[in-house]
């Protein structure tokens, strides 16, 4: 077994997957934030299990089946599916190239994100002005929490995306750019999952707490 | 000075069955993993000793590097001990749980326990009395302890008599215990809760049955009482020096420092 | 304007913590003005500051942790006299005040700042060089994690100084440490300083998941990878895995002391137990991706040291990954005295010892290793057969207290801290020591005295047993942890032993930081000219000592476990091929200055958020994301090496390996 | 031998998401969405229906929601089964183990925790777990 041997590559599909060498910048990058949300996804785990536990223990105050408005909630989750199907739609004219299509699915998927982060602004007020802040009860504490650390990521992912729109104003589609875009599309969609565990849970389940 | 060896032994010297039975526990597991632990030891210097680069007379398997047979026993070998550990730690968290009864022909003593900072509260509901830093038992008689606290965590825990068990606000934990012997024994937290943490000590007096009823009566014949007034001064942080003892107990004082605790 | 923030904050009229922060201060300034007065600032900023290359974050994660050891060993060593003075009516030197921050500070530190980044920068140095690559996944991300975990070390030095350190122990339980029973800032800065450090953690983890599953040389399938590269992998599998737990843990008592929240209250239905459960569902897989590095280092050093193949690789690779599996199954005993009840006790008594088994085939294949091999006594393996002595007893032990009723005589007790040091300083500690010793000829291009390096060896053995077997039986004797006094004066003669073994400990210390000194001062005799000094097995030998920015000139094709072994023995002795292969240029990351500004920043928000001075936390979060956003505008991320660099290197180390 | 570049030139697995290999166009996401339509709003109609009955509502609640998280993974991030996604499907793989170990681990021993140690007390105050 001499050097030069090794100096022969195999042709692809005689060798493993695992045996071909460093993957592609893409799949690095795509692989690294996928297990990036998956870190997220425990931080929401944690949260959900603090609010399982904790669902129950109103102190004496509200509980969640005479606070929540389930049309509200109806209408986020709405909001928030149409965005992740635009998002699809941003990947798309992303990978076509298209600047006109990328900023409009851009935009509506903005403007959904946005819609979805007012109506639940505004909960948050209502449910406050009726006595129903987090300081209230430990359900309250992690009704607050959960919800709004979902909230939270929704408002980091719209910063992200006005970012990434700038990005392609001022840098053009380049490879690095794109692979950063697929990122967000990425973030974008988990949110939508992790949101359906919160209306299932949180909303739905409150009858059930 | 006194001799080397401490005359406080603790777990290693028990005056209980809760305490005995774990003391027996401790050396049987200790006694089965010393088995294998021990060859091994050996083993690695043996090893390393007779393998060292300058023994030409040991065998070289430079390519020895998977057997079949050796692979099996060595997943066997802790899989058995495991097997033995597991099977006895199984059936032991049963029997000796600590909300399990004790079983005894003599009537149970129910005593509440709160940990305050820093100092430990007894009180005897039965008897209609409290203690703060000793408690006073008859020998030969299951103790039955409820345990709350009016904020920080602790453990209470007497080693002599065996398990220890939390003490946490808003919560009431179980723990049942028995002395086999008169004596006096230390008790402890086993929990750090702050900054008078080290003098939570308390005395354990275990007695005679007559004379724990002697010390009954003549304790009930003092004057203070144990109601909201009296323990919210105690609750104030702070070590006591000496050993405290209420001759009357509120009803529902046990309760009401719990709902204190709750912010209630 | 300043918050929380006034002169009270610095401990004037306390002379032990005034002196240590002096010397501090001192010291810090006497590093910065020789950089000053040497001219030194521009190449730790060019090479070392803003470097993005895993070889020297590796080293600088290595003397992070190597400087806090000092201190975490500052704190352990007045603990150990505390204890030895302060028995029957002697309440010793340190009020309770101090000493509650000193063992919560040495168990912070210990565990977060000397532990993870020893492990972390042996992971940084070595994983892509035994994958035969170039860099990690996310190099620029890697820079970012090192400045954070630098960034909650300066946080939590700054608590010695300014304000004080929490009292509450390293775990911070609450309702301790809600601001009802601890209103200073001691929790803050663990809190805040951890949820930094966390963060930097967090992103080694996805860094180096994806390192490993994605980047390896051409040919090294996952049944060819070296074994300290499975145990990285599972090391950081369990950071991806538990890290976020600790950071929604930590979040929920700020939300709690901050806001006034009710998570783990007493009052307003909160639950402290909550806080327990999900601390330690994060603490335990912490212990193993702590100590799952370690056990890949001591299969290296074994193998290497006695010329063998290690024993039953599979068998390994398969108790690795078991035992990442099952130490998330697991965190239940860490609190079996909060009365959970027979069933969920017995479940997870039984699924902790169920852990012991696949660790107890690594210790036999470690035995059968060494078996018909020629076993050279080099310091490396000298603290690896240390490690499987002692681990042993610290292994019994651990089985012993996950019996729930042993548990309950023995929880929190002295013998519990007799284990849990047993494992983590005869496993992760020698560990880290034996990688230290192994891989430095690696990073530096010459290797460490020998003599100094065994006298470590014996001083830190002696010095662990003397230190922990007195506290085992004193566990036995029903002496609990934390206490700043106690009235058993038969328990002194013991203690005075344990502190007679924290001084053998500090000679160890005091040893290798003499073998580093008169290592250098003759590392010409010391030169490993071979990049291959110990005759290695895996690809990190095949590379030049130190090795060039790019690693390899050519990736290296594997064929086989322990790749390099099965090159020597085909009769090539360089990864680089002579004249039958074109130079090729290469292309590697940019430096990049984003890490450290970030975390400048963090310290800034970290800082200001202790002290409740909102504008400057403002100022903080505002720095740290006009740091990222202007990375986020960076176009040329890459440098290339042109050909003729490379050839040079590599034909010029041929030729010193040939003389 | 491989040099780094050579490695980059050619795709050896799939990115989760996507990028130049996403699957599927418009079908796709309009698929997706009207697979999540239905189920969203089938899930409001359970938790508010008459007809269902009531103690197995949560359990339909819990499948729907697996339901609808399913048609997210496969439909807008492109997770598959096959070969070339066997990284990014047991890095999910793991991810639902741990989430599931710590939420219904958490749960399991806080309901026990909780019933051994709750204070039975008569003021309401103290509401046991359910």
């Amino acid at each position: 077994m001499s050097l030069v041997d090794t100096l022969t590559t195999p042709a692809e599909g005689d060798v493993p997957l695992s045996e071909r060498g460093p993957a592609a910048v893409d799949v690095v990058v795509g692989f690294g934030f996928w297990l990036f949300l998956l870190s997220d996804i425990v931080i929401f785990g944690s949260l959900f299990a603090a609010y399982a536990v904790l669902a129950g223990q109103t102190d004496g105050g509200p509980d969640g089946q005479h606070l929540f408005d389930r049309a509200n909630v109806l209408i986020e989750t709405g909001c928030l599916l149409a965005s992740s199907f635009t998002c699809g739609l941003f990947s798309l004219a992303i990978e076509r190239r298209a600047a006109a299509a990328t900023y409009l699915w851009a935009a509506v998927t903005f403007a959904f994100g946005a819609a979805f982060l007012g109506l639940e602004l505004s909960e948050f007020i209502r449910m406050i002005g009726e006595g129903a802040a987090p300081t209230r009860s430990a359900f309250l504490s992690a009704f607050f929490t959960l919800v709004g650390t979902h909230g939270l990521h929704v408002t980091l992912g719209l910063c992200w995306l006005a970012v990434m729109v700038a990005q392609i104003a001022t840098l053009g589609f380049r490879p690095h750019i794109v692979r950063r875009l697929f990122c967000f599309s990425l973030f974008w969609h988990a949110l939508d999952i992790v949101w359906i565990g919160v209306f299932t849970i949180v909303y739905l389940g409150a009858a059930y707490a | 000075m006194q001799s080397l060896w401490p005359d406080h032994i603790g777990v290693l010297d028990p005056q209980g069955p809760i305490g005995a039975a774990e003391r027996l526990i401790l050396l049987n597991a200790t006694s089965i993993m010393l088995a294998v632990v021990i060859p091994v030891i050996l083993l690695t210097l043996a090893f390393a000793w007779w393998f060292r680069a300058r023994n030409t007379r040991a065998i070289h398997l430079p390519d020895w590097s998977y057997s079949g047979p050796v692979e099996l026993v060595v997943w066997s070998i802790p899989a058995l001990v495991v097997m033995f550990l597991g099977g006895m730690g199984w059936i032991s968290s049963h029997q000796l749980d600590p909300p399990r009864p004790i079983a005894s022909s003599t009537p149970t003593l129910n005593i509440q326990v709160a940990s305050l900072d820093w100092k430990w509260l007894f009180i005897y509901p039965d008897e209609g009395l409290a203690t703060v830093n000793r408690l006073v038992v008859p020998v030969g008689t299951p103790l039955h302890f409820t345990l709350t606290s009016n904020g920080v965590m602790n453990s209470f825990f007497v080693p002599q008599l065996g398990s220890q068990i939390y003490a946490m606000a808003g919560m009431t934990t179980h723990l049942n215990l028995m002395a086999d012997k008169p004596g006096t024994y230390p008790g402890l937290s086993a929990q750090f809760s702050g900054d008078g943490f080290a003098d939570m000590r308390f005395d354990v007096v275990v007695m005679p049955v007559e004379q724990y009823n002697e010390w009954l009566r003549t304790s009930r014949a003092g004057t203070s009482t144990l109601d909201e007034a009296s323990y919210l001064k105690l609750a104030k942080p702070g070590i006591v020096d000496k050993p405290m003892l209420y001759a009357d107990v509120a009803p529902g004082m046990f309760e009401t420092i719990i709902r204190k605790a709750t912010g209630h | 304007m300043l918050g929380k923030l006034s002169w009270d904050a610095i401990p004037f009229d306390q002379p032990i913590p005034m002196a240590a922060s002096l010397l501090m201060i001192l010291a810090i300034l006497a590093v910065l003005a020789t950089v000053l007065l040497k001219g030194w600032g521009p190449y730790l900023w060019r090479e070392w500051i803003t470097s993005v290359d895993h070889k020297r974050i590796g080293v600088m994660y290595g003397l992070l942790a190597l400087v806090m050891l000092l201190r975490g060993f500052t704190d352990a060593i007045m603990m150990r006299s505390q204890q030895a003075l302060a028995a029957g009516d002697a309440r010793g030197y340190l009020p309770p005040e101090h000493y509650d921050q000193i063992f919560s500070a040495h168990g912070t530190i210990m565990i977060f700042f000397v532990a993870m980044p020893f492990v972390i920068g042996l992971m940084n140095f070595i994983v892509p060089l035994q994958l035969g690559v170039r860099d990690v996944a996310f190099p620029v991300l890697n820079s970012i994690s090192f400045w954070l975990t630098a960034a909650g070390v300066l946080l939590v030095n700054m608590s010695l100084v300014i304000g004080e350190f929490a009292k509450t122990g390293w775990l911070v339980y609450p309702p301790l440490s809600e601001l009802a029973y601890s209103p200073g800032v001691g929790v803050d800065y663990y809190l805040w300083a951890l949820q930094i450090s966390g963060a930097g953690t967090l992103m080694t983890g996805i860094n180096f998941t994806t390192t490993i599953l994605k980047l390896r040389a051409p040919g090294m399938g996952y049944g060819r990878m070296p074994i300290f590269c499975w145990t990285a992998l599972a090391s950081n599998l369990l950071i991806i895995a538990a890290f976020p737990i600790l950071t929604a843990t930590f979040a929920m008592l700020l939300l709690d002391r901050y806001l006034g929240f009710h998570f783990f209250t007493t009052d307003g239905g909160g639950n402290a137990m909550m806080y327990i459960n999900l601390i330690w569902a994060w603490g335990h897989p912490e212990v193993y991706i702590l100590i799952l590095p370690a056990f890949g280092v001591y299969s290296e050093v074994i193998s290497t040291f006695s010329g063998k193949a290690l024993f039953g690789y599979r068998s390994m690779v398969v108790a690795t990954m078991a035992i990442c599996m099952l130490s998330f199954m697991v965190w239940l005993h860490h609190f079996f005295t909060m009365g959970a009840g027979g069933d969920v006790n017995g479940v997870f008594g039984i699924a902790t010892m169920i852990i012991a088994v696949p660790t107890g085939v690594k210790i036999f294949n470690w035995l059968f290793t060494m078996f018909g091999g020629r076993v050279r006594f080099t310091s490396p393996i000298l603290w690896s057969l240390g490690f499987m002595c002692t681990f042993v007893i610290g292994g019994m032990t651990g089985v012993l207290l996950a019996v729930p009723p042993a548990d309950f005589v023995l929880h929190n007790s002295l013998f519990l801290i007799a284990h849990f040091h047993n494992v983590i300083i005869g496993g992760v500690l020698f560990g880290a020591f034996a990688g230290y010793t192994y891989w430095f000829p690696k990073a530096f291009g010459f290797t460490l005295d020998e003599r100094y390096g065994k006298a470590a060896f014996w001083f830190w053995l002696i010095g662990f047993y003397l230190a922990f077997m007195p506290l085992y039986l004193l566990g036995l004797m029903g002496a609990t942890r934390r206490m700043q006094h106690y009235p058993e004066t038969d328990w002194q003669p013991l203690m005075i032993v344990a502190m007679i073994g924290a001084l053998f400990i500090l000679a160890g210390i005091l040893c290798i930081a003499l073998q580093l000194y008169v290592s250098i001062r003759n590392r010409v005799a010391l030169r490993d000219r071979t990049g291959d000094p110990w005759n290695g097995r895996t690809l990190e030998w095949s590379t030049a000592s130190p090795p060039p920015p790019w690693n390899f000139a050519f990736l290296p094709h594997v064929q086989a476990p322990d790749a390099w072994w099965r090159m020597k023995q085909a009769g090539q002795h360089t990864s680089v091929p002579g004249a039958e292969r074109q130079w090729h240029a290469i292309t590697l990351p940019r430096n990049s200055p984003v890490g450290f500004f970030i975390s400048f920043f963090a310290v800034i928000s970290g800082f200001a958020l202790i002290w409740h001075i909102w504008w400057m936390a403002i100022i903080g979060i505002a720095g740290m994301a006009a740091s990222g956003l202007v990375h986020a505008w960076r176009i040329d991320s890459e440098i290339e090496i042109p050909a003729e660099e490379v050839a040079a290197f590599e034909q010029a180390r041929q030729r010193s390996a040939a003389t | 031998m491989h040099d780094a570049s050579d490695g980059h030139d050619t795709l050896h697995d799939h990115a989760p998401g996507g990028g130049r290999h996403t699957r599927g166009g418009v079908r796709t996401y309009l698929a997706g969405l009207g697979f999540a339509v239905v189920l969203t709003l089938a899930s409001f109609w359970v938790a508010s229906t008459q007809t269902i009955w009531g103690p197995s509502v949560p359990v339909l609640l819990a499948a729907l929601a697996i339901g609808q998280m399913g048609v997210h993974v496969v439909f807008f991030l492109h997770i598959s089964s096959g070969p070339d996604d066997t990284n990014n499907f047991l890095a999910l793989a793991f991810g639902i183990f741990i989430v599931g170990l710590v939420v219904f681990g958490s749960m399991l021993i806080m309901s026990n925790l909780n019933s051994n140690n709750m204070t039975p007390m008569a003021n309401g105050q103290m509401q046991m777990q359910r």
